[in-house]
């Protein structure tokens, strides 16, 4: 094992070890967990920014650490794929996940199960960095299963609350719903490769047929529409929002929800054979990205709204894998990663700062009272609402851009009136919880989080600011586009580009829709030019589908979950104990009766023991003669 | 010899007609023993006089005088004589004829198979039909003889206690 | 020591029933002593099983510690035993599952003390003599004494209707049975038409011609009896009356070890010995087992008393086994022997942790249950793996054997496959459902008993902590290095994969013949 | 031999007609014994026959049976005679249900 294998092992191992030393003997480390925790999700941090450059430098290479399923044909290694691709979402995964453990210090403080926190939250940044250094599809599925895991012991943090294990069941069972079509995908691809193995797969696709491949893409995107929340199966990520939130900005923003995304990207070979499946891809993340900005824009719950907008984010970076662009999808998770964990870790402090509100109808006037976590989120917002410089807007107009010159015109206009509506709700919730006037409970104290908080907001803003820059010069020859450019070589190219508009008329656009919105959300909640509960009455069905979530969890409640519990009861009650017991108890019953009519046959009578024994002498005697 | 053996028959199947039908007990019994010594004779004609001299000491005599003993016991004349109703007898008659039937037709078409043993009556009585029974008894059948004693010892306990007044 | 390895298997099926003599002239009265020294013996039992897996060698599919006398020449049966590598982990796990079973029950069982250990290693010897003999006598002379322990086990020291659980277990599965001694003995007496020989010889009577006809009727004599056992979807009524009023300890054997019988008779005996048949009929079995993991799944969704529902989810499981068994492929095949083994371990965990809330809430209800989270957070953190493990999380035994099962069938048989793999969705349904409920979530109704057993639940002790430990350490141990396990089932499994297809070339030539195929 | 046959089948099918028809158990039992010696009777013939010795050995094994079944039959009779006051068979219907 030479340096840079043993330097990609060593960034899982950390993680795991915290995993098992808190889980195992957290009680004897009390408050200093966190700080451990911390230094080892750092230390795997620095790791993966020296494998990074390594990876730069040289080239991605492959390793297997010990050979891990062997059954027949069936073979499988618990190997790892270090390439330039798994090395960018490493330096995310383990970069954004020590901020965010750092923050979980201060925000966890003093709740009693401390160690247990920080024992899952490093399972959990174990399981995503095997999840991105996989090299076969059992290992991903593994910890694409791991990291569901992980998500349900953490929204259910607070198990006490039934929302939270509610919340906690419905996530993992929505994302098994996912895990079922990813599994099936994987039978289907091993029975058409006779293998699991990345690379082998890659370069049988190209000879396979396109329907194979489509099935089997779609059956993988299941799993990513899954894991990253897309309709129809977003319904899960709302709710997620019971457990703490660092976990929300970590799991659900930055690192977990984008396992979809980095899938089909590295999957793009099977992708962009399929042009079909692609093209679901585009359609579900489009639609996707347009349905959750409808509903964010007015939720009241200001981490539901960051949700549904993390929701609608993915639906764009759906959008860019659908059509190819993987860089553009990749670069975009990367940013977003980072303004949305900001914005979750602001939101998160708001919440700590307001002990625990989370209803905009009280909040308010906050800026003077935390400056800090106002201008972070700030900075996130004009992130997620594509101002330039802030890197939102490189990421997002790259998609948008890609979108435009690849010719999928519609999806671009939805994408342009999405970012409207996303810079709408996103100042929303900014002016009415930071500049509105005050509607705070008046015996709350309101103040600002500790500095073990603020910290890493502070950094999170500035790399939500800078980051874009790797982005220059915009779009397809971007330093980002020509580093991880190199990982996409043997893409099939079916969505060439058609047109050629320049970067600058495009991003025009999608700058003037942000400004927009934002200047909508000043008109309505700050100069009052029009009351917002004028607009309300008069489009009040669309304002009712959008509160009520588009009714999408009634709908399943009522097509769904109550038709098959009733089912499922009618086969108990009916068929298991009517019917099968009945008919063994049925049988057993006959026996029974017979029986007592048989007794009858015993009546005592000496005589009729001897009639029915010579009757029996003569009958066998009367078959040897007519045999 | 044949006309011997008719005469056996003839007394065989009258007095066991006789054991069945006679309404006293004590009359049947007579006539069993009737038939008892007819078989005996049976035996003597094929040979197997040891056989015929134990039917006698047997049956006639052990078994019969234990018979007749318990009809004194009882004091048959005291018990009011046992009726047999009429369809008892229909059924009684019909399956017995339907078993002579089938019993007849068996021995009639039934194929025999060839002598396969070595105990022609030559050789039996060169050695002595008793002797012979007795070696066999003794060595090839020891342990049914055995176990026939245990048997025997079993019922004679078992006799007993039935007897006894009570138990 | 070379006495010891010679007859290791006959001193591993015997030894429980000779320390039987041991336990005899204790005390009624000195439970503990009891209680001690069985689970001591069943302890020795184990680390003698463990030879086993020591001295096994994992790279050829032949019986191996064969042992061979003479028994009754007359009919050729033959005191025959010998071990392959599906039937030494089946025998570590009796091993283990009894000891464990045994440590569990030291709470539970407050009556007649002697009694059930002396019964529970008397069920330790016939279980293994099961799984080790490969003469056909000796294999369903033990099966059939199997019951009777287990009938007294139920019927003493359960709980409910537990008499008649008992009898409907014992009248069921001894149906089953009978149906198949008929079609072994049919088959024996085939095989002496044959040869001319009598023999009970299991690896002799493999070579017996049978006519596809007539293979058909036996297959469906020896299914019977074996898919009674098992259970298979119409057959498994018995199962959670038996599971729920029997005690934890008996659950436990009842799941882990006695439940495998079925299934090892499908792989050792009626496949094998009726091959052609088996390649008829697989498509219908595995039907039927496809059909049982999703009710099994389905009804486990509404069950209201917990046992009940691990007993559902077991018909559920065990249909995942026939389906990997019959799809006869290596991969499936391998994964159904994993997952035999998994479903033992995880249930039998699940079934522990039942029992321990039993003893300490006295309801089973799952509506009476609740909130126990808070108080215990160890048993929470073992029970909420081990449930896991049974909804088949990656990382965990249950994930592998599943998969291989799944992966393994996929070719053959895509469409059913794809269905029972639904059935992973809905494991995760109930039994998250049920642990939220038990665990988390404050009981709905309870006027009088939960709430307050609830106030003073008290944690797993020590002694509760051993207990599980070892089924634990096995759940992560086969999900993440499933290695030891897989090398040494492989070469049996290849080797019987191999006999199959030797068959399905003659039974593919039959079927071109009959012109029933298009080939 | 047939008519050795003959002649024991008619006095078996005497004695089955004694058993049947007959309700008095001393007449039972002798008819019981009337079977037996035809039975005897066919033993020795066969054996006769076929020049084999075991039929005849069979015999003696059988007039033991049929001594030691007298005397447990004599006084179960005795007994029942006591009970019941009548030797009557219908009457013997203690083994109902």
């Amino acid at each position: 094992m030479d340096l840079k294998t043993s330097i990609a092992w060593l960034i899982p191992l950390f993680p795991l070890a915290g995993w098992l030393l808190w889980g195992l003997f957290g009680k004897y480390f009390k408050g200093l967990s966190g700080y451990i925790a911390s230094a080892f999700i750092g230390i795997s941090f620095i790791l993966s920014v020296i494998l990074f450059f390594i990876v730069a430098y040289s080239h991605g290479f492959t390793d297997t650490l010990y050979p891990w399923v062997h059954a027949g044909i069936f073979k499988v290694g618990v190997s790892a794929v270090v390439d330039r691709l798994s090395v960018i979402m490493l330096v995310m995964v383990t970069g954004v996940s020590t901020l965010v453990h750092i923050y979980s210090i201060g925000y966890m403080q003093g709740d009693k199960g401390f160690s247990r926190y920080f024992s899952f939250l490093n399972l959990f940044v174990f399981s995503m960095i095997m999840l991105v250094m996989s090299n076969n599809l059992l290992l991903l599925y593994v910890f694409w299963e791991a990291v569901g895991f992980c998500s349900y012991i953490l929204i259910g943090f607070w198990y006490e609350k039934k929302s939270a294990s509610d919340a906690g069941k419905k996530a993992f069972i929505v994302n098994r719903i996912g895990d079922f079509g990813f599994a099936v995908g994987i039978f289907l691809l091993f029975f058409a490769t006779k293998t699991l193995n990345y690379e082998k797969i890659f370069s049988m696709v190209p000879a396979m047929p396109v329907l194979t491949v489509t099935i089997i893409a779609l059956l993988l995107f299941a799993g990513a529409v899954g894991k990253s929340a897309q309709f129809p199966l977003h319904v899960w990520l709302p709710d997620a929002m019971e457990g703490p939130t660092p976990v929300s900005a970590l799991i659900h923003a930055a690192t977990m929800v984008t396992a979809g995304v980095y899938m089909i990207a590295r999957f793009h070979v099977l992708f962009s054979y399929s042009p079909t499946a692609s093209e679901v891809v585009l359609i579900v993340g489009t639609f996707t990205a347009f349905f959750a900005a409808f509903i964010a824009l007015t939720q009241y719950d200001i981490k539901r709204i960051v949700a549904y907008s993390t929701v609608s984010q993915l639906g764009y970076m759906f959008m860019a894998v659908g059509i190819g662009s993987y860089t553009a999808g990749i670069f975009h998770l990367i940013s977003h990663a980072i303004f949305k964990g900001l914005l979750f870790l602001t939101a998160g402090s708001v919440m700590h700062g307001l002990s625990g509100e989370l209803d905009l109808r009280k909040m308010g006037g906050l800026y003077s009272k935390m400056k800090i976590t106002a201008i972070t989120f700030i900075v996130g917002g004009l992130a997620l609402s594509g101002i330039p410089p802030f890197s939102g807007f490189f990421s997002k107009d790259a998609i948008l851009a890609d979108v435009y010159n690849k010719g999928f015109y519609f999806a671009w206009a939805v994408g342009e009136i999405t970012a409207l509506m996303t810079a709408f709700y996103i100042f929303r919730l900014i002016f009415l919880a930071f500049f509105a006037e005050s509607k705070v409970d008046k015996n709350l104290h309101v103040h600002e989080s500790p500095k073990i908080m603020t910290l890493p907001m502070i950094i999170m803003a500035f790399f939500a600011l800078t980051i874009g820059f790797i982005g220059i010069p915009p779009f397809n020859h971007s330093i980002f586009y020509n580093f991880l450019h190199v990982d996409f070589l043997n893409v099939n190219n079916f969505a060439p580009i058609v047109n050629n508009t320049p970067w600058y008329f495009l991003s025009l656009i999608s700058v003037a829709a942000g400004l927009i919105g934002i200047y909508i959300a000043y008109l309505l909640y700050i100069r009052k030019a029009v009351d917002p509960e004028k607009i309300k009455s008069m489009f009040k069905p669309i304002y009712a589908l959008s509160y009520n979530k588009v009714y999408i969890d009634e709908i399943y409640d009522f097509l769904i979950v109550k038709p098959l519990l009733a089912f499922f009861n009618f086969l108990w009650k009916v068929v298991d104990i009517k019917v099968i017991d009945g008919a063994v108890n049925g049988i057993a019953g006959a026996f029974a009766g017979f029986s007592v009519k048989a007794r009858k046959i015993q009546n005592g009578m000496l005589m009729s023991y001897i009639l029915t024994l010579s009757i029996g002498a003569v009958a066998i005697l009367f078959y040897y003669f007519i045999r | 010899m044949e006309a011997l053996f008719y005469v056996f028959s003839f007394i065989a199947i009258f007095s066991a007609l006789m054991v069945v039908t006679m309404r006293n007990p004590l009359t049947s019994a007579l006539y069993l023993v009737l038939c008892f010594f007819a078989l005996a004779g049976f035996y003597v004609l094929l040979d197997m006089q040891f056989l015929a001299v134990m039917q006698i000491l047997v049956y006639a005599g052990a078994i019969m005088v234990l018979v007749v003993l318990v009809i004194m016991l009882l004091n048959i004349s005291k018990i009011k004589s046992v009726k047999t109703d009429l369809h008892q007898k229909i059924i009684g008659i019909a399956i017995s004829l339907v078993l002579l039937v089938e019993i007849i037709f068996y021995i009639a078409y039934g194929t025999t198979k060839k002598p396969t043993g070595i105990f022609t009556h030559s050789v039996i009585d060169k050695i002595g039909n008793t002797r012979v029974v007795g070696e066999f008894l003794f060595t090839k059948y020891m342990l049914s003889f055995e176990i026939a004693s245990i048997l025997l010892f079993v019922a004679i306990i078992g006799a007993y206690l039935f007897a006894k007044k009570k138990f | 020591m070379d006495f010891f390895m010679k007859y290791l298997l006959t001193i591993l099926i015997f030894f429980p029933t000779a320390s039987i003599f041991l336990l005899l002239p204790i005390n009624k009265k000195n439970e503990s002593l009891l209680r001690n020294l069985s689970t001591f013996l069943s302890l020795v039992e184990f680390i003698i099983s463990y030879y086993l897996f020591v001295y096994f060698k994992p790279d050829t599919y032949k019986f191996q510690f064969v042992e061979k006398f003479n028994w009754i020449p007359s009919f050729g049966a033959s005191y025959f035993l010998g071990i392959d590598g599906v039937s030494l982990f089946l025998i570590l796990l009796t091993t283990l599952l009894t000891f464990v079973s045994l440590l569990s029950s030291y709470r539970y069982i407050k009556e007649h003390v002697k009694e059930f250990v002396i019964l529970m290693l008397l069920l330790e010897t016939f279980m293994l003599g099961t799984f080790a003999a490969l003469d056909i006598l000796l294999f369903y002379l033990f099966w059939e004494f199997m019951l009777i322990p287990m009938y007294f086990i139920i019927g003493m020291w359960g709980t409910g209707r537990r008499i008649y659980s008992a009898v409907k277990f014992v009248l069921y599965t001894l149906a089953g049975s009978l149906i198949m001694l008929f079609g072994l003995i049919y088959i024996f007496i085939m095989h002496y038409n044959q040869t001319g020989n009598f023999t009970f010889n299991l690896l002799r009577l493999y070579h017996t011609n049978i006519p596809a006809g007539l293979q058909i009727l036996l297959f469906i004599a020896l299914f019977l009896g074996f898919a009674v056992k098992v259970p298979i979807f119409p057959f498994h009524t018995w199962l959670p009356d038996a599971h729920t009023e029997a005690p934890t300890a008996g659950s436990v054997i009842l799941a882990g070890v006695l439940l495998k019988f079925g299934v090892y008779g499908f792989f050792r005996f009626a496949i094998p010995l009726l091959p052609t048949a088996a390649l008829i009929l697989a498509p219908f079995v595995i039907v039927i087992g496809v059909v049982g993991i999703l009710y099994g799944a389905f009804v486990s969704i509404v069950q209201r008393d917990l046992k009940r529902l691990v007993a559902f989810s077991s018909v559920s499981h065990m249909g995942f086994i026939m389906l990997g068994l019959f799809a006869l492929s290596a991969i499936s095949v391998n994964g159904a022997v994993i997952q035999l083994l998994n479903h033992g371990i995880d249930t039998g965990a699940l079934f522990l942790f039942v029992g321990m809330i039993y003893e300490r809430m006295h309801t089973r209800q799952i509506k009476d249950l609740g909130g126990i989270a808070k108080k215990a957070p160890i048993l929470t953190t073992l029970f909420l793996i081990s449930v896991l493990a049974s909804v088949g999380l990656p990382g965990l035994n249950g994930f592998i054997g599943e998969f291989l099962i799944l992966i393994g069938s996929f070719r053959y048989y895509p469409v059913l496959t794809i269905i029972a793999a639904s059935g992973i969705i809905f494991a995760a349904v109930y039994l998250l459902w049920m642990f939220q409920r038990v665990m988390f979530d404050e009981s709905a109704t309870s006027p009088h008993s939960s709430e307050h057993h609830a106030e003073i639940f008290e944690d797993m002790n020590l002694r509760e902590i051993v207990t599980v430990l070892p089924l634990i350490i096995l759940m992560f141990l086969m999900g993440f290095y499933p290695a030891p396990f897989l090398d040494r089932i492989g070469p049996t499994v290849l080797h019987f994969i191999s006999m199959i297809n030797h068959h399905k070339i003659v039974y593919n030539a039959i079927k071109i013949k009959a012109g029933l195929s298009n080939a | 031999m047939n008519n050795y046959l003959i002649v024991a089948g008619i006095i078996f099918c005497i004695g089955a007609l004694g058993v049947l028809m007959r309700k008095n158990l001393i007449i039972v039992f002798m008819s019981l014994e009337l079977m037996f010696n035809a039975a005897n009777l066919g033993f020795v013939a066969v054996s006769d026959r076929l020049n084999l010795i075991s039929g005849d050995i069979f015999v003696i094994f059988v007039m033991v049976v049929a001594a030691a079944e007298a005397a447990v039959a004599l006084g179960i009779i005795v007994a029942f005679y006591r009970e019941k006051g009548t030797i009557d068979i219908d009457k013997a219907n203690e083994l109902k249900n």
